[in-house]
């Protein structure tokens, strides 16, 4: 299946660019490993990220539910700082930001009226484009034209790349070329030497919000997407959010209750895989953050021949 | 009565779809007001908006011009070509200042005789609001014939 | 043309369309939107249902629409929109109905839960500018009062590194609880 | 100097009622130029044409306004009367006091004034008319038809039984189009192939249709009666004559694995091969892409070899025909929406999710399993069919908002075949709507409900996906409280849209006819020219035009060959000569045209052509627009575009027109 690598560049080490970085809330707290395995996965390659100074919530999950405007100002306003910081390009691994962020950013500059809106309320003057990257963009960009000669292990295993909904929908803020089968972590984890499996489940709802407050149901929408990985052969999920993460992975009891059955497929994410396979410690990855343990995937693992 | 301002109307109608409503119009004898005269033309995109500019000059005080509806023109895209000549010589007209109410742009099908009398009744009605038109009589009209023809080369 | 509403101003459904600038009559009850959600099998009300209940306008359709569980159940993943055939943003109809639900206090009870965390969620941006996870699960257990869940995941978060007693905060906390209040205010206006 | 006649009618009453005729008729005859003026009772009746007869002659009148009715009431009788006595029937106006007058005002003075003031303006519009004369044309008797589908066979047929010349252009080795690959039709269930083939084997026969098959039209050009046709002759490598379709080459052809177009690649063929066991002509044709002959640079060389005849000429090359036609019928069909246009439902991804025409090969006893069911994956008879309707069509999302109206047929039909043959088998059909609004149509889709047991559920489906050999279809039931309905299905088909041919765009331009948004070919009325284009002499058959059923197309074809034999009845073509006309000037003008061809952007005909005027020894003199008046309908945007009023229109001339607006506002 030929793919549009979109933003590939080859020339980016000439022209020094900044690349902004928003964490958001959860790569501080629960999926800390996140984090650090993509600044680990940078550092390798000697990129730099720059962290947005004084950042905030992007109101995720919530904010869309209760005010409308509440959640346009949140991402709103840490974009402001970003380009208050000189900043033209931020990295938002998080699936959820990456959303509410590009949902802001759309409304925003589609309507006069809106910005002024929002730019009252933050009290911020918002820059005129700040290009928003998700990490796979970003490892398209930035990690892929120097991998190659960093790459050291064949990961060797059956992996399912899970995206969830949303890098999926809606279109006017998709991340992905094709929204019914997206192919974008697929080429990543080829490079980083597993073999991406084709599955039913890659962009179904895991439950998202309901992580806390209903969860009979993410334990039911989840537990369809790791049975039909299990089904499929898959010995391990790549995610590239948070939420994503929490639910595959810290609700495997629940899952366990749903399903009256064991399923223990370790669920990395997309910078994890990808830094194993550079050969970056599995304790640097953080790997040993994870509910569901970790060990099969790193044995999987084979040494290239220099 | 006799005080009552007469505005005189020149309709500027496609053969095909007004003419006919207007003929509609005399079958089902609706009455409408005397003051509108029909000039028929085979289609409204053969109408040269020079000749609305005649009319001013020699004496019409409002001036009708209707063709068939949007994708119904007998000849395709006649209607369109004059709606779209009709943009260009508005906003000229407007620069200029000259009233553009004083024309009046309609689609009025062969089977809408009702429409062309309340599309009579209603433009004479505001037209005799306005009064008689003077202004374009002292105005030298070959300026408008050179402007019209750049205008309409879009 | 103007393409807006055919309805009656200040129905619920002339104001979902104002707010959203969804045209609810280009829905045509194919049902995809339904077929397609994940959470078809708990809602009370389906999906294509209520888009029904809008365009139908009905004495009694406003309650049972603004009272359902299943605005609520809806997460806003846009299967539904995004194979739509009329292109109908049912995500947003779906975000406008929970906001007018706790206006007019018509929130389901079974809802009541997720409302809470939604709360909670905000109330925690609202304090820290960031979400402090350990401080929103207790606010929201506090609210929900759903006390021992999740209670034996806590000790492991944080042996983890996931959950931190301390919140982070940025700077100046000040400036988004601001954010909030312009926004309430300029709600209340 | 011209002396004009007016003729006042009171139409009995009708007129006479609200507006004075009498001082109409005596002020009308003090205009200038008015040399007789006269009202009389019923100008339409034989005493009132008479009356005018007579006065042309009496006066020796050189034109002559009739204030009466409208001139779409009476405007031929007048102008016939006008001829009657002499003069040119162009010379004759009509001045509409009734329809205009007298029937939508009370008796007033304003009345007559009004209808004076419409007397006025003919008058002085009739003094600037000049003697206009019918345009002939001649006409060559022959038809081109393109497309040798079931429209096309029907068209060509008709014209041939009439006793016309046809050429068939057909683009496929052989004739026979869609409706060859179908299994049964609806709602008879009488076999595609078996009423179609001795149709196509009387074209081959009939000996006023000459057939190219393996062809396309390359360019066109001429008018009405008189169209240039250049036909591209593919190169079919096989000598025609000496061929007897004996099937030994494609027999012995080692290049066996081509996906068959005909079975929708659900089988195979190999290079050199005809399409199906009963084409025509039944003779091969090497596939260049594919042959290893062409494509590895003289490999191979079986056929040649083996071939009895030596009717094998790799050297072949294409070739260009240059015919002279009449009437151009243009029936080239349509396609079915294909490949990943639905990957929701994992259309071209799951080999067990197919579309219709691939499960008319699957139902046809000429088809990959002889007329089995079987699915595609691993040739198992499938137990749980899942039918969906709409599969891209009324999708705006995906830019089919139309309904491809045979798809809920058809979908029927699917489903009791498949029913006939697998008695214990479920079939399903996903359905918004069913439109079945033809002759026992609705009662065939009612014979699969009811007898044969096909479960319709009302409401689109929103996802497929495989799993474990299955294929998990996410529907809905709306008419049951909208219940999510998941159905484990063996095999899907898709009811996808039916679009517009591949091509249709520049056929549409070579023929220089109009295409809609979707690229169907565009009829000149909907109503009332629903088979002529707006190009004279180019008529529209079958599924080209809009999705089309078999009985459709067949009646469609019926109208335009109809409109071709109508045009072929009689030598020469009289048209009206309200035609647009470009100026001559003596040299060294030869025209005021300045060539900025704007009126060629605007003509919605294609009637204007850019004219090089050269000098004896062809130098170039000056670029000029010229009116094709075959084809010009007489519109006049032309006019109203031209910048230097060097384009006129007989009948509604500038000078005309102005005079018109100066009589009516100058009394």
């Amino acid at each position: 299946m030929s793919l549009d690598i979109r933003h590939l560049t080859s020339d980016f080490r000439h022209n020094n660019m900044r690349i902004g970085f928003y964490p958001g809330c959860s790569l501080e707290g629960s999926s800390k490993e996140y984090s650090d395995s993509l600044f680990a996965v940078a550092e390798k390659c000697n990129i730099t990220l720059e962290e947005i100074k004084d950042w905030s919530c992007c109101g995720a999950s919530a904010a869309h539910n209760l005010d409308h405007d509440l959640a346009l100002a949140l991402p709103a306003r840490t974009l402001a700082l970003a380009g208050k910081q000189g900043l033209t390009e931020i990295v938002v691994p998080c699936a959820a930001c990456y959303s509410r962020m590009a949902t802001s950013k759309n409304e925003i500059s589609g309507n006069v009226a809106t910005r002024q809106k929002i730019e009252k309320y933050i009290d911020l003057k918002l820059s005129a484009d700040i290009q928003i990257l998700t990490v796979f963009e970003f490892l398209q960009k930035y990690i892929f034209p120097v991998v190659d000669e960093h790459i050291v292990n064949k990961l060797n295993q059956k992996a399912a790349c899970y995206y969830g909904c949303l890098y999926s929908r809606p279109k006017e803020t998709a991340a992905i070329v094709q929204i019914e089968n997206p192919m974008e972590m697929d080429v990543v984890m080829a490079k980083a030497g597993a073999t991406p499996i084709e599955w039913a489940f890659k962009t179904e709802c895991c439950g998202a919000g309901f992580t806390m407050s209903r969860t009979d149901i993410v334990a039911k929408l989840s537990g369809k997407i790791l049975e039909d990985a299990a089904d499929r052969g898959a010995e391990s999920i790549i995610v590239a959010c948070p939420m994503c993460h929490v639910n595959l992975d810290m609700r495997r009891p629940e899952i366990k209750k749903q399903l009256k059955k064991d399923i223990n497929i370790p669920v990395l994410f997309i910078t994890q895989a990808l830094g194993l396979s550079m050969g970056i410690s599995a304790d640097k990855l953080g790997l040993n953050k994870h509910y569901v343990p970790t060990d099969k995937v790193v044995n999987c693992m084979v040494k290239l021949e220099a | 009565m006799s005080e009552q301002f007469e505005p005189k109307i020149v309709a500027f109608v496609c053969n095909w779809c007004t003419y006919a409503g207007a003929d509609l119009a005399g079958t089902s004898r609706t009455k409408y007001a005397t003051n509108v005269s029909i000039i028929r033309f085979p289609c409204t995109g053969r109408i040269d908006f020079m000749l609305l500019m005649k009319a001013f000059e020699s004496g019409a005080d409002g001036i009708i011009v209707s063709g068939c509806h949007p994708n119904d023109c007998h000849y395709t895209s006649g209607n369109f070509h004059a709606r779209r000549r009709w943009m260009v010589f508005r906003s000229l007209l407007d620069f200029m200042g000259f009233d553009t109410d004083r024309i009046t742009f309609s689609w009025v099908s062969a089977a809408e005789g009702t429409k062309w009398a309340n599309l009579v009744d209603e433009t004479t009605e505001k037209i005799r609001e306005k009064g008689a038109f003077t202004d374009f009589k002292k105005l030298d009209y070959s300026t408008f014939e050179k402007i019209n023809n750049d205008a309409i080369t879009e | 043309m103007d393409k807006s509403t055919h309805q009656h101003a200040d129905t619920l459904t002339s104001q979902v369309e104002k707010a959203t600038g969804v045209i609810l009559s280009h829905c045509y009850q194919c049902g995809k939107c339904t077929a397609g959600c994940p959470l078809n099998e708990e809602m009370d009300v389906m999906p294509n249902q209520i888009l029904r209940m809008l365009q139908l306008e009905l004495p009694g359709y406003e309650d049972k629409i603004l009272s359902s569980l299943s605005i609520w159940l809806c997460l806003a993943c846009d299967t539904c929109y995004s194979r739509c055939p009329q292109e109908v943003k049912l995500s947003q109809v779906m975000d406008f109905l929970r906001q007018e639900s706790i206006r007019q206090d018509k929130v389901n009870p079974k809802a009541k839960d997720i409302l809470s965390f939604h709360k909670a969620f905000l109330d925690s941006i609202k304090l820290n500018g960031k979400l402090h996870e350990v401080g929103l699960t207790i606010d929201y257990k506090l609210r929900s009062l759903n006390l021992m869940q999740d209670v034996q995941l806590v000790p492991s978060m944080m042996a983890k590194g996931k959950l931190t007693i301390f919140p982070h905060q940025v700077k100046n906390t000040k400036e988004i609880a601001k954010i909030f209040k312009r926004i309430s205010e300029a709600k209340q206006e | 100097m011209a002396r004009i006649g007016v003729f006042i009618c009171h139409c009995g009453e009708n007129i006479s009622a609200t507006v004075d005729v009498a001082k109409v008729a005596e002020r009308a005859g003090k205009l200038s130029g008015v040399a007789f003026s006269v009202d009389y009772k019923y100008m339409c009746s034989d005493p009132g044409q008479t009356l005018i007869i007579e006065s042309i002659k009496e006066h020796k009148l050189t034109g002559i306004v009739v204030a009466a009715c409208s001139p779409r009431m009476h405007e031929g009788t007048f102008r016939k009367a006008a001829e009657k006595a002499g003069i040119n029937p162009y010379l004759c106006e009509m001045a509409n006091i009734r329809e205009q007058v007298s029937w939508v005002h009370p008796k007033s003075d304003a009345t007559t004034q009004k209808a004076l003031d419409i007397v006025r303006t003919l008058v002085e519009k009739v003094k600037k008319n000049v003697a206009l004369y019918p345009i002939k044309v001649p006409v060559t008797k022959t038809a081109l038809v393109i497309g040798g589908g079931i429209a096309g066979i029907q068209s060509a047929l008709d014209i041939a039984n009439a006793g016309h010349k046809v050429i068939m252009v057909e683009k496929k080795p052989s004739i026979g189009g869609h409706m060859s690959q179908l299994s049964e039709t609806f709602p008879t269930l009488d076999c595609s192939q078996c009423i179609l083939t001795p149709r196509m084997v009387e074209v081959a026969q009939h000996p006023n249709i000459e057939l190219l098959t393996y062809a396309e039209v390359e360019s066109v050009s001429g008018f009405v009666g008189n169209f240039d046709v250049k036909i591209r002759m593919k190169a079919k490598s096989v000598d025609m004559k000496k061929c007897t379709g004996c099937g030994a080459c494609s027999q012995k052809c080692p290049t066996k694995k081509i996906p068959d177009e005909f079975n929708e690649g659900m089988g195979f063929r190999t290079a050199i091969y005809s399409p199906f066991p009963q084409a025509v002509p039944n003779k091969p044709v090497i596939d260049r892409d594919h042959c290893t002959w062409f494509t590895k640079g003289g490999k191979c060389g079986l056929c040649k070899k083996i071939c009895p005849t030596g009717a094998i000429d790799y050297e072949t090359q294409d070739e260009f025909r240059e015919v002279k036609v009449g009437a151009i019928i243009t029936a080239t069909g349509f396609d079915l929406k294909h490949a990943d246009f639905f990957p929701e439902y994992g259309y071209g991804k799951f080999k067990d999710v197919i579309d219709g025409m691939q499960f008319e090969r699957l139902a046809s006893a000429s088809g990959p399993t002889s007329g089995e069911i079987r699915r595609p994956s691993d040739g198992k008879i499938p137990e749980k069919i899942v039918f969906v309707a709409c599969a891209g069509s009324r999708d705006k999302a995906k830019g089919i908002e139309y309904c491809s109206k045979i798809c809920c047929m058809y979908t029927a039909k699917h489903a009791m075949l498949y029913k006939h043959k697998n008695h214990e088998g479920k079939a399903y059909v996903f359905y918004m709507d069913i439109r079945a609004a033809g002759k026992n149509y609705d009662e065939f889709v009612r014979r699969a409900i009811e007898d044969d047991g096909v479960q319709y559920i009302r409401g689109r489906v929103s996802r497929i996906y495989e799993k474990d050999g299955k294929l998990i279809v996410k529907g809905v039931d709306t008419l049951m409280n909208s219940e999510p309905v998941d159905i484990e299905a063996d095999m899907v088909v898709l009811a996808t849209a039916v679009v517009a041919n591949i091509g249709a765009e520049s056929l549409a331009q070579k023929l220089h006819i109009s295409y809609d948004q979707h690229h169907f070919f565009s009829e000149a009325h909907p109503k009332l020219k629903p088979v002529e284009t707006n190009t004279a002499g180019i008529m529209l058959a079958g599924a080209c035009q809009s999705a089309k059923d078999i009985p459709e197309s067949v009646s469609q074809a019926s109208a335009s060959a109809s409109k071709a034999i109508g045009l072929f009845s009689s030598d020469e073509l009289t048209r009206e000569p309200i035609v647009a006309v470009v100026n001559r000037q003596a040299p060294p003008n030869f025209t005021s045209c300045t060539g900025c061809l704007l009126c060629l952007e605007v003509c919605p005909y294609h009637a204007i052509e850019k004219e090089e005027i050269k000098d004896r020894a062809g130098n170039l003199i000056k670029i000029a627009a010229r009116v094709n008046a075959g084809l010009c309908q007489g519109c006049g945007t032309c006019v109203a575009m031209c910048r230097n009023k060097s384009i006129d229109i007989q009948g509604f001339s500038n000078d005309q027109m102005m005079s018109e607006v100066l009589a009516l506002l100058n009394a």
